[in-house]
């Protein structure tokens, strides 16, 4: 059958969002902000387009096809072109990526449109989607790359997005530092993940002698017989990557902080897409995962202790966007750990469907705070302590924002993984996997889970229900159209997401076998899935039993009081922030300074002046003999001449 | 005497007999129109060193050897008559300021450059002493010659007794060689001295007697002391021809000697060259950097020269590289006395009554003030460090050169470490001039400004084309060898 | 070939003519002089580019070879000998294109003596080339040595604060390291009779026990300049007391004049001693990319920060060259014309602030970015570079180097190129530190709030640099192609006397 | 006939004692004339040697030392006189302004 290929068009998924940001740069500030804000949309909205198209092609032509754009780094036997990669993985993630993007493109329209206004600097809205264009562009790269080095230019081009997104506002935070603080703590935290990646890619080319990806997993399966240490290396290595990007334990660290970019951006970046380009990379390489059993346990093990771990520290969060962050990383550890087992498909659909309902609840969160932000001006006590984003200052939201409520709502059961939203089916795939193969796994992300609908209906009570805790949650009002479309599209991906692979059906299972390989079909396993909603009721049950009672304006967590200093380490995320600072941040600026003052201007500094120094003492002791008496002037000739006698009788 | 014997001695008896006669002159003009004696001196060098350059290339003997005229002296005689034209250059507006405007300045310098020819040209032990005393007996008395300030007449005092002391040591030594040797014909004693027949012991003494001797006129460590007293009290202009002028002669003195006549004591004498070559560059060097007079300052740098001089003599007795051992001393010998000459004219410029202005921070702001002289001290004090586009690098390039061709890369390094300690100590000179805030006072004069820029253009001129000079130093080949 | 249609020659020597007709205005004519440098320095630009037309990039031989006759001196030719091949030209092209713009930067910074400056600054550039063309050993320490008068007074008399102690600490670092080299020069010429490069490279007539003193005088030279650690105290002091041209010179060209000379002497000179040697040459140079980037991050001063960010920087050079591979070669090269167009943009950059707010020190600046949003966003792309961020010319390089070294044999170990990757996370420690104190945050100081963003002159400064980071990020084919050929001989003539040595 | 050590002996003496001398001697005078013994040390070195050789050389040379010892005495007497006439002493250890 002959049917139209558009492989051709790939460069344009990058090319498009270039274009928007080149243009917005040029002239978007002049332009004004209808125009900035919709040329960006559209570029991403076309880059969707032409990921469509290329999804239509692999449908009739699933074999992965590489279409190479020029040549890069040619010296001797390195080689590494700009190719990118059309195939049934890469185009899922373009999908998502552009998709997912230009819905928060269009909801940036009107939530920057506020927020420049909230924060005094209306100069900034083009530069917001100049960014946004530029995330997107390398975002592309990353999935589309035909090697691992193309792969790595988007890793740490996203990577830099996410540092001038999270530090958009740089001079607010806290102490006016706090945002650059937390740009800066991203960018480093990646930068340490991509040491293990730049590692992990030096191992493949000494070891496979190209960065190209068929190359390198043809020669896997040989590599891995004779060097099994080498692998496990790589595999290793990859995976200090992965947690860098990923937030996995232990850099998860950056994430919690990188809310303090814009919502939306805390949505496309922090939850949907950049964070799973870690997960992406273990689907990419799954081929090597599957040769090292090692690797394969450290994995899933990082993921599901990341999932438990940072679960329990939303519970104690109250800051509506952090929970959110706890969440996302959580969520995460529930797809590494999918990937980890080897469950490729099952992570990569929950990586799909998260990306719907995380996108999803961070929009509203966003429509949420600046409903409250609309309130406080109402109220008109412009306090400076006052945080539109804390829960505790919320309450009773769903009369004044009825739709963002509803979808909000829609957002939490989807991820709290109630049947048959989304989250059920793809979280259920993943406890299926861990189920069959892996018990203890199982039990914790069984934990997790019940964590994760707990913490939701924590949050929706506080958000939503109960009475108005302030008089700006009390004059809180809706978001506008442009701001609630995305919402109201995400919400239904979020309800409808499940169909993608639908047990028994195998959509995605089928789509992705093309490039993963043929894997076992997951099963529905009714034990389990009753089990995960079961537990997913109860939490949330629970959490409204909790929380619905508590009122007064001197907010106390209920939970507080149950769990004593179990929940103060909850509420201050078990210290982990101090941790690092007490064990690499100050030992480091102390190490950093002691080079630099005792080592390098106490001592090796003054190696050359000391030498001088030196000299001159000898310069004034020699000169002590120079005393100006001819006769010790004679003196000194008659012992030379002595010395010299001397060593001619004696010689 | 025939007609060889005069030509032989022809540039010396020129500058003798023209002394002579300026003397006499010189009660006809001290008085009215003292500016003739330094010309009518000037003329008679100039007269010597046209003679000296005809006669180039013309090896001969006269006076039974006595006088020995080859490649050697021509380098040197026209040198030295050059040397004395500066000095007097460096003289008339030094010696007018202080008020010391005496014409039997020019005769005595005239007598003592006639010393220094002699002794480039001596044949005979004889004519080495004689020599000796005769550049430095007119040397002791303008070393006072600005008396009655104190300082000169102690530096004259200094120089003299120490000089004599040192020419005691010499003659005492010249009188054991004769002793070893039965001659004092420097071609006689190479003669038995190669046929085994003299006591070695006796020549050994003889000879580290002399070098106490030479090395006390060349200002070698540990016979340098008199060096900085007495350039700070002479006047500047004697200093700066004593910098130039009696060191190439000790040189010369030393290179025609001891090559001529010990080559067979290389073995036993070049340990002792090396170690006086090494304490010369280090302790010259390294006292320099504590110096904060400008001319001890000098003092102690042309020392730290002499060191570098020695070491190109350090493998005279090894056949193969004499020459270049000898060619690199005259080249190095002559870079040093053009950047000497200069410096001491920017000095002389400097200095005011009582040796005011010549400390090193009086330099301060000299770079604004008088631009010129400034960049001219920049250039001598480059060339001296031995940095290139300056001659200064092309003499020490030559004289490492030889050094590590003779096998002594050891002393190469210790000369290379100390000249970069020598930096330390010029450079400060040009920080001062440049880098740091001043209002000098400078007595620009004419004659005293050419000196130095004309050395300063000949020091980067040649610099790029130091071949030819290369070519004339190793030309100057000593009788025999 | 005509000598007066010699590309080299006119290269080399156009600035002269240009110092000769700076020296013949007058002091006050400041326009004039300034626009004299400026012409003359692009014309010299639009020279090299002439040259590189006619540059034949698939030979790996000396090009355009000039060997005049200049001195005899006993068995010894000297002599004025040029020539440029695939290691070189890229060299020689960084020079003239850095001139300008240096020159374009001192238009309102440099308003005193500008004759001198404008005069010290084109000798400077005939210096520097001098030592990228030359072939003859005593003609290249001539250019090595006479580099340092016009960098001297540039330092000394234009300087900061500390400008005198500056200059002369720069001037006797570098004179301690160039003497033993002397020595070595003078010793090789004694004994082969000869001072030519082209002979001598790779002739395998040194024998390895002197390869390796030998490999050490002109290796501290080298080292000196580079700067390796711990030799490199002079350089913070020297760059930081610079005036803003000075340093920009001084990162961009006259520190690889260091790497340079290893490449062009100790690899094809003493191939043994190299080998030999490798294993500890690279572990100082990690030890210096850790330790730069260590000191680097507490610098008050932004100018001593970058500074110190040079010995990081250059560390990755030395590591490649010592890797010994095409990889390590070729992504040394490339790094030190990246280091010297970002490190050269972080110099200018830092000096347009200055001359704004006239002071350096960290703790005067922040926010900077809502004040002047077009230099903070040029200086934004410069630091990225820095950085090494993919996409940006110095992750190329810096990526090639780090595989290089990683596989390379002499170096024995990955361990090195293991240890050096960290250098990449301590590099964005230090630069997002810098950037951040000037650009983000609140602009906490009154004076800051009015200062003006950046003119058309200064866009025409950065820009072209920054095009070429973008275009040597993006596609440094050409780059490494014009190298190519002339890298591979190298290699080849190191790794065949590694052969014979294991 | 006196064998050659004697003479030689005698002149090493004296040589030893203008050393000696002027090391330990103050007055300029004293010391000029301890230069002179060493001077005719010499003398006395050459003359035996001439004697014992039977040439004449040793006898020239002497004398040209006599001739140039009479110049130095002039000019070294001449320079005692200046500097008696400002300092009124010729005390050496009282010329030390000159030093370092």
């Amino acid at each position: 059958m002959e049917t139209v290929q558009f492989f051709n068009l790939v460069p344009w998924v990058v090319f498009l969002p270039l274009i928007g940001l080149t243009v917005n740069l040029l002239v978007g500030r002049k332009l004004g902000e209808i125009f900035a804000g919709s040329f960006a949309s559209l570029a991403t909205g076309l880059a969707f387009v032409v990921s469509i198209l290329l999804a239509v092609s692999l449908s009739s032509h699933p074999e992965a096809v590489t279409i190479p754009l020029g040549d890069w780094i040619t010296i001797g036997t390195l080689t590494v072109r700009w190719a990118f990669r059309v195939d049934t993985l890469s185009v899922v993630m373009m999908l998502v990526v552009s998709g997912v993007g230009t819905l928060i493109h269009i909801y940036s329209i009107g939530y920057m449109h506020n927020d420049v206004r909230h924060n005094g600097d209306t100069g900034r809205y083009a530069r917001f989607f100049i960014f946004l264009n530029l995330f997107i562009a390398a975002m592309m790269i990353l999935v589309s790359a035909d090697n691992f080095l193309m792969m790595f230019v988007g890793w740490e081009g996203v990577g830099l997005c996410s540092y001038l997104l999270i530090g958009f506002w740089f001079e607010k935070g806290k102490n006016g530092t706090g945002n650059a603080e937390a740009a800066k703590k991203a960018f480093i935290t990646n930068r340490i993940g991509d040491f293990g990646l730049l590692i992990a890619m030096f191992l493949i080319f000494v070891n496979f002698g190209t960065f190209q990806f068929d190359e390198v997993f043809k020669q896997a399966g040989q590599v891995a017989a004779v060097k099994p240490g080498v692998m496990l290396l790589i595999t290793l290595f990859m995976l200090l990557g992965v947690t860098g990007k990923s937030a996995q334990l232990p850099l998860y660290v950056w994430l919690p902080d990188a809310m303090a970019g814009p919502t939306p951006v805390s949505a496309l970046i922090h939850a949907a897409t950049m964070v799973t380009a870690g997960v992406y990379l273990v689907a990419r390489s799954s081929i090597f995962y599957a040769l090292v059993p090692t690797a394969q346990t450290v994995v899933m093990w990082v993921g599901a202790a990341t999932a438990l771990f940072a679960a329990t520290i939303a519970l104690g969060q109250y800051d509506i966007k952090k929970v959110l962050a706890y969440s996302t990383i959580s969520q995460l550890g529930f797809m590494v750990a999918a990937v980890g087992m080897g469950a490729t498909v099952a992570g990569m659909f929950h990586l799909v469907t998260h990306a719907f309902f995380k996108g999803l609840l961070f929009l509203a969160a966003g429509s949420v705070i600046q409903g409250v932000e609309r309130g406080m001006h109402h109220a008109n006590h412009a306090s400076h302590d006052f945080d539109p984003q804390d829960m505790r200052q919320m309450g009773g939201l769903r009369k004044q924002t009825p739709l963002t409520f509803r979808v909000y709502l829609i957002g939490a059961l989807a991820l709290s993984g109630i049947a048959p939203l989304a989250g059920f089916f793809s979280k259920d795939e993943i406890l299926v996997s861990a189920w069959q193969t892996q018990p203890a796994i199982f039990i914790v992300l069984v934990l997790a889970a019940f964590l994760t609908a707990f913490y939701m209906g924590r949050q929706l009570t506080m958000v939503f229900f109960g009475e108005p805790r302030t008089e700006a949650a009390e004059k809180a009002s809706e978001s506008p159209l442009v701001v609630t479309l995305p919402l109201m599209i995400l919400a239904l991906l979020s309800v409808l997401g499940g169909v993608l692979n639908l047990p028994g059906v195998h959509t995605l299972e089928t789509w992705l076998s093309h490039t993963l390989g043929e894997g076992e079909p997951g099963h529905f396993v009714w034990v389990v899935a009753g089990i995960s909603l079961v537990l997913a009721l109860i939490g949330l049950g629970l959490a409204w039993m909790i929380y619905s009672r508590k009122t007064d304006k001197a907010y106390v967590d209920p939970l507080k009081r149950a769990l004593g200093s179990l929940f103060t380490g909850m509420e201050n995320k078990w210290w982990v922030d101090e941790l690092y600072a007490a064990i690499i941040l100050n030992p480091y600026r102390a190490f950093a300074q002691f080079m630099a003052d005792p080592v390098d201007l106490g001592v090796i500094d003054r190696i050359g002046g000391g030498l001088a120094a030196g000299t001159r003492a000898l310069a004034e002791s020699i000169r002590k003999l120079q005393n100006g008496y001819i006769r010790s002037y004679a003196l000194l000739m008659l012992l030379g001449l002595a010395a010299i006698m001397t060593y001619l009788f004696l010689r | 005497m025939t007609l060889i014997d005069l030509y032989s001695i022809l540039p010396a008896a020129t500058l003798i007999v023209w002394a002579l006669f300026l003397l006499l002159a010189n009660f006809w003009f001290s008085k009215r129109q003292p500016v003739w004696t330094p010309i009518l001196a000037g003329a008679g060098l100039l007269a010597s060193l046209v003679v000296s350059i005809f006669f180039t290339g013309k090896p001969m003997a006269g006076f039974g050897g006595f006088i020995l005229v080859d490649g050697f002296s021509n380098f040197l005689t026209p040198l030295f008559a050059v040397t004395g034209i500066f000095a007097i250059g460096l003289a008339y507006d030094y010696l007018r300021r202080m008020g010391i405007q005496r014409g039997e300045y020019y005769t005595l310098l005239l007598f003592s450059i006639s010393g220094m020819m002699l002794m480039a040209s001596a044949g005979d032990l004889i004519i080495v002493f004689l020599a000796l005393e005769l550049l430095s007996i007119p040397l002791y008395v303008l070393s006072g010659f600005a008396h009655p300030r104190v300082d000169s007449q102690e530096s004259a005092l200094k120089y003299f007794l120490l000089g004599t002391f040192a020419s005691g040591f010499f003659l005492f030594g010249t009188s054991l060689v004769f002793g070893a040797a039965r001659t004092t014909n420097l071609t006689d004693i190479l003669a038995i001295v190669s046929s085994g027949e003299a006591d070695t012991m006796l020549l050994l003494i003889g000879s580290a007697l002399m070098l106490a001797g030479f090395g006390f006129k060349i200002a070698a460590v540990p016979f340098h002391s008199w060096t900085p007293d007495v350039y700070q009290g002479a006047p500047s202009p004697v200093a700066a021809f004593m910098s130039v002028g009696a060191k190439a002669a000790g040189f010369a003195a030393l290179i025609r000697v001891f090559s001529m006549i010990f080559p067979s004591l290389a073995a036993e004498l070049t340990p002792i060259f090396w170690a006086l070559a090494a304490l010369t560059m280090v302790v010259g060097n390294v006292v320099a950097i504590a110096q904060t007079n400008l001319k001890r300052m000098l003092a102690y740098s042309s020392i730290a020269h002499a060191g570098y001089l020695l070491m190109a003599f350090v493998p005279f007795g090894d056949a193969v590289t004499r020459s270049n051992s000898v060619a690199s001393a005259l080249f190095y010998l002559t870079v040093y006395a053009l950047a000497s000459l200069g410096a001491w004219a920017v000095l002389i410029g400097m200095e005011g009554e009582d040796n005011q202005g010549t400390e090193i921070s009086d330099l301060a702001g000299l770079g604004k003030t008088s631009p010129l002289s400034a960049a001219a001290m920049t250039v001598f004090m480059l060339s001296f460090t031995g940095i290139p586009l300056t001659l200064g690098f092309w003499g020490k390039f030559y004289l490492f050169r030889t050094a590590i061709e003779g096998g002594f890369v050891t002393l190469a390094v210790i000369g290379l470490i100390t000249s970069l300690a020598s930096a330390f100590y010029y450079l400060r000179v040009v920080v001062k001039m440049y880098f740091q805030e001043g209002q000098p006072e400078f007595h620009w004069n004419f004659w005293t400004s050419s000196v130095a820029i004309f050395t300063a253009l000949a020091l980067v001129v040649f610099s790029f084309m130091p071949g030819s000079l290369f070519d004339l130093a190793l030309r100057s080949m000593l009788t025999g060898s | 070939m005509n000598i007066g249609l010699n590309p080299l020659l006119l290269v080399t020597f156009f600035p002269l003519v240009g110092a000769l007709v700076v020296l013949l205005l007058k002091p006050k004519w400041k326009t004039a002089l300034r626009w004299t440098a400026l012409v003359t320095s692009l014309i010299t630009f639009g020279l090299s580019i002439w040259m590189l037309t006619r540059f034949n990039d698939i030979d790996p031989e000396i090009q355009f070879e000039l060997n005049l006759p200049w001195i005899t001196l006993g068995n010894n030719q000297i002599g004025f000998h040029l020539g440029i091949d695939g290691i070189s030209i890229l060299m020689v092209l960084l020079t003239t294109f850095l001139m300008p713009l240096a020159i374009l930067s001192t238009w309102k910074a440099v308003e005193e003596r500008i004759k001198g400056f404008m005069a010290f600054f084109l000798l400077l550039e005939v210096g520097m080339l001098g030592v990228f063309l030359s072939l003859d050993m005593v003609l290249f320490y001539v250019f090595w040595e006479f580099t340092l008068i016009p960098m001297y007074f540039l330092i000394g008399l234009w300087g900061g604060e500390r400008r005198v102690y500056a200059a002369v600490k720069f001037f006797l670092y570098t004179m301690a390291g160039s003497v033993l080299m002397l020595a070595g020069i003078l010793w090789i010429g004694l004994q082969y009779g000869s001072f030519d490069l082209t002979q001598l490279s790779g002739s395998g007539l040194i024998p390895a026990a002197a390869q390796l003193w030998l490999f050490g005088a002109f290796g501290l030279a080298f080292a000196i300049k580079v700067p390796m650690f711990p030799l490199h105290s002079w350089l913070p002091d020297a760059h930081t007391e610079a005036p803003t041209a000075g340093s920009v010179i001084l990162a961009g060209i006259l520190l690889k004049m260091g790497a340079y000379g290893f490449l062009r002497f100790n690899l094809p000179l003493f191939p043994n001693a190299t080998v030999t040697l490798a294993p500890w040459m690279a572990g100082l140079a990690v030890i210096g990319i850790l330790y730069g980037a260590a000191v680097a991050y507490l610098q008050k001063d932004v100018k001593r920060l970058v500074a110190y960010s040079s010995i990081s920087h250059l560390g990755f050079v030395v590591l490649g060259i010592f890797a010994l591979n095409l990889q390590g070669l070729q992504g040394a090269i490339l790094q030190m014309v990246n280091h010297g167009l970002s490190t050269g943009a972080l110099f200018l950059i830092v000096g347009m602030l200055y001359e704004r707010r006239h002071t350096r020190l960290l703790e005067n600046f922040g926010g900077l970015w809502k004040v002047v949003p077009v230099l903070g966003t040029l200086a934004l792309i410069t630091t990225l570079s820095s950085v090494g961020l993919p996409g940006l010319n110095g992750f190329v390089s810096e990526f090639t180097i780090l595989l290089g070294a990683f596989s390379s044999t002499v170096i024995g170990s990955p361990w090195f190129a293991g240890v050096a990757t960290l250098g990449v996370i301590l590099a964005a420690v230090y630069l997002l530190f810098m950037f951040q104190k000037l650009f983000l945050g609140p602009v906490t100081h009154e004076e800051n709030k009015k200062l003006k963003d950046v003119s058309a002159r200064e866009i025409l400064i950065l820009t072209p640099i920054l095009i070429f980071a973008f275009w040597i990020g993006i596609y440094p084919k050409p780059f490494f192609m014009l190298m190519a050929p002339a890298v591979e001989k190298l290699t080849a003539l190191v790794q065949s006397a590694a052969l014979l040595a294991h | 006939m006196i064998p050659i050590a004697y003479p030689l002996v005698l002149a090493v003496i004296l040589f030893c004692m203008g050393i000696v001398g002027f090391l330990l001697r103050k007055n300029a005078i004293v010391i000029f004339m301890c230069l002179e013994l060493m001077f005719n040390a010499a003398n006395l070195v050459f003359i035996t040697f001439a004697n014992h050789y039977q040439v004449i050389d040793g006898q020239v040379f002497v004398v040209f030392v006599m001739t140039v010892a009479a110049a130095e005495v002039a000019v070294g007497l001449a320079l005692m006189v200046t500097i008696f006439r400002t300092k009124q002493s010729i005390d050496i250890d009282q010329m030390n302004s000159l030093k370092g």
